[in-house]
């Protein structure tokens, strides 16, 4: 048997990446949202 | 009847044939019209309708028949489902799951009086996991399933 | 509710036909795949036997593809859409004399093309025509269906076309397959088409059956 | 809404422990005696897949809420559970390929749970596709609500017709007709802990999502109105 190490580290790579990008994407676009909210309702 | 109560009802009647048109789609059997391959026991029964053609056959690697020819990447072995067995040969490089007793597909062209040359060869695992522990359990239990995946 | 399906669907083809814009276009267009067809495969008698099933569905396509295209096309030049779905009659009516029109249009292409394929590709089936046009129109009657709902869907969309490619595809894959397996299944001797013609009248029913309430709901109120 | 903004950050928290404690346990978990080290890509493929499917029940229940209701809340979660389907099925799709490659010896077939699963991740793009290309927000709620329950009735379509009952993919081990799982020992444990902990991601990417959806409309309701003050 070979070892199987670089195609589960390839796979757990894969699934922080997307999952955690998609986190941070989402966490700064509502940050910066809500920001902008809060600034042209109290000029 | 009002309007809105004539529009409910077609909506029900609509939801209606929808729900009968997908249910009969899961009672309505498709077996042998689309398969992605077939069984040995198939394979021998329609020799007329597919020979020459390209074909997918899958099964379990019997025990005992995997030949490797010293020096080269060259094998034979037999393919069965539990009923018929069927000879392969093939020479390339095989996936790692390949051995005597694992599931296993094997895609070629079908020519009834010659051996069966796969071209290429896929390993079908079954739906088991085990820890190494209990592996003679396991293997034992992998091969029911792998027989069973192919009726 | 009868007249008014007639009178949608009917002013559709014949305006249609009166400027040959769709029609013409969908058979240049079909011709053009025939010819790359032949140009890649250089199919033999018997090659052209075996792809002709898949060649004709690509034709069906590609060509549906287009007409859908154009399904409201007229209204919106003239800003009738609007219009359209504020007049009195039912919205189902109105999506079903939209399908006709186009059903009709698709189905003239068709019988059209499938004599052309038949003599471009030296294919002899001459006797097979009405199974084979049989089960186009089996399948032509599905894809149509979800097809107009979804040209309405995309009718005021950015980039269009592209959209309604992407949306029609996985959809109708299944209906694409089954139809290509039961014309297949027409042609040969011992064919076993049932299974396939069962299939494309399933996605027949489901979809004429939820395309009329899918565009209520697209522009109700 | 207010609800979900009060429930964001410690669902967030719970999911965070939740898939360190689960990862821990998948890396400390025995081998396959067939797969050996390999097994461990299971446990972020399969929770994936299960939740490809969640995400989609949850868009087609939100859209028929919102056909009937008119409930804006109902197409914000619509609109947020599509993109987190898709990032879920692209996992699915990507750990599937990378585990097929050494296992069965090829990256993909066309078979029918990797076909069913393909069309689905279509199915996804076109539906955000198809939000984003409309631009009055009406038209596009009402579309795509329309588009995902098409798409809901078209999957058993494509599931028992493109698909052919034998298969290279193996039947599902977990939650499969037979009832109990075909998973045994110490393997198991880290499967239900990770698709637990996988239950929450996917809760909280869908509240994440959800109201940065809410904010974004919020402030285009704000641009319209200070619009029409101006004229």
């Amino acid at each position: 048997m070979i070892d199987y190490t670089p195609f589960v580290v390839a796979v757990y790579g894969i699934t922080v990446v997307i999952y955690g990008l998609l986190t941070l994407k989402w966490q700064r676009s509502l940050k910066r949202a809500q920001q902008q909210l809060s600034e042209q309702e109290n000029p | 009847m009002n309007k809105k109560g004539q529009k409910r009802l077609f909506l029900i009647l609509t939801v209606l044939v929808v729900g009968g048109a997908l249910i009969s789609l899961v009672f309505s059997s498709f077996t042998g019209a689309l398969v992605y391959f077939y069984t040995p026991t198939e394979i021998l029964q329609q020799t007329d309708s597919l020979s020459g053609k390209k074909v997918r056959i899958g099964g379990m690697v019997q025990e005992g028949t995997l030949v490797k020819e010293s020096g080269t990447l060259k094998i034979r072995f037999m393919v069965t489902d539990g009923e018929k067995l069927f000879p392969v040969q093939y020479d390339g490089m095989l996936p790692d799951l390949f051995r005597e007793g694992q599931g296993v597909i094997v895609e070629g062209t079908w020519q009834p009086d010659q051996d069966f040359i796969a071209s290429s060869i896929l390993a079908k695992h079954s739906e088991d996991y085990m820890p190494v522990e209990m592996s003679e359990e396991g293997i034992a239990k992998a091969k029911k399933s792998i027989l069973k995946s192919m009726q | 509710m009868l007249k008014a399906v007639y009178r949608i669907a009917w002013k559709d083809v014949v305006g249609d036909l009166r400027r040959r814009a769709t029609l013409s276009s969908m058979l240049f267009f079909s011709i053009a795949v025939l010819v790359v067809f032949q140009a890649a495969f250089e199919p033999d008698r018997q090659a052209a036997t075996k792809l002709l099933p898949g060649l004709l569905w690509a034709t069906v396509l590609f060509t549906s593809l287009m007409g859908l295209g154009r399904v409201f096309q007229a209204e919106e030049e003239n800003g009738a859409f609007e219009g359209l779905m504020l007049a009195s009659v039912p919205r189902g009516i109105i999506f079903l004399g939209k399908w006709l029109g186009n059903l009709l249009l698709t189905l003239l292409v068709q019988a059209m093309i499938l004599p052309l394929t038949l003599i471009l590709f030296n294919v002899d089936a001459w006797h097979l025509i009405p199974h084979i046009f049989g089960v186009l129109i089996l399948g032509i009657l599905g894809l149509t269906g979800l097809g107009v709902l979804l040209a309405a869907m995309t009718q005021a969309a950015r980039s269009r076309e592209t959209l309604l490619a992407l949306l029609l595809l996985p959809l109708v894959a299944p209906l694409l397959i089954a139809g290509v397996q039961a014309t297949a299944g027409v042609m040969v001797p011992d064919g076993q088409p049932g299974p396939w013609i069962r299939l494309l009248l399933i996605f027949d029913t489901v979809y004429l059956a939820l395309a009329p309430w899918g565009f209520g709901w697209l522009v109700e109120e | 809404m207010n609800f979900l903004a009060r429930i964001q950050r410690p669902l967030g928290i719970i999911t965070l422990l939740a898939l360190g404690a689960s990862t821990w346990m998948v890396f400390n978990a025995p081998l396959d005696f067939q797969q050996g080290n390999s097994v461990r890509i299971l446990y972020a493929h399969v929770p994936s897949a299960k939740m490809a499917l969640f995400c989609y029940i949850l868009l087609t229940l939100s859209s028929i809420v919102y056909l009937w209701k008119k409930n804006e809340t109902a197409d914000i979660l619509a609109e947020a559970a599509a993109p987190v389907g898709a990032a879920f099925t692209a996992v699915t799709l990507a750990s599937g390929a990378i585990w097929g490659k050494p296992m069965w010896g090829t990256w993909w077939a066309w078979d029918a749970r990797l076909t069913s699963m393909l069309v689905l991740l279509i199915l996804y793009m076109g539906i955000m596709a198809l939000r984003n290309a409309l631009d009055e927000p009406l038209k596009a709620a009402r579309a795509t609500a329309v588009l995902a329950i098409i798409g809901a009735v078209d999957l058993p379509i494509i599931h028992y017709s493109v698909v052919w009952w034998r298969t290279l993919h193996q039947p599902a081990s977990f939650g499969g007709s037979s009832g109990n799982p075909s998973i045994t020992g110490d393997l198991l444990p880290p499967l239900l802990a990770m698709a637990i902990s996988f239950i929450l991601l996917g809760g909280y990417l869908v509240v994440l999502k959800a109201r940065e959806v809410e904010a974004h409309r919020q402030l285009e309701q704000l641009d319209v109105e200070r619009m029409e003050e101006d004229d």
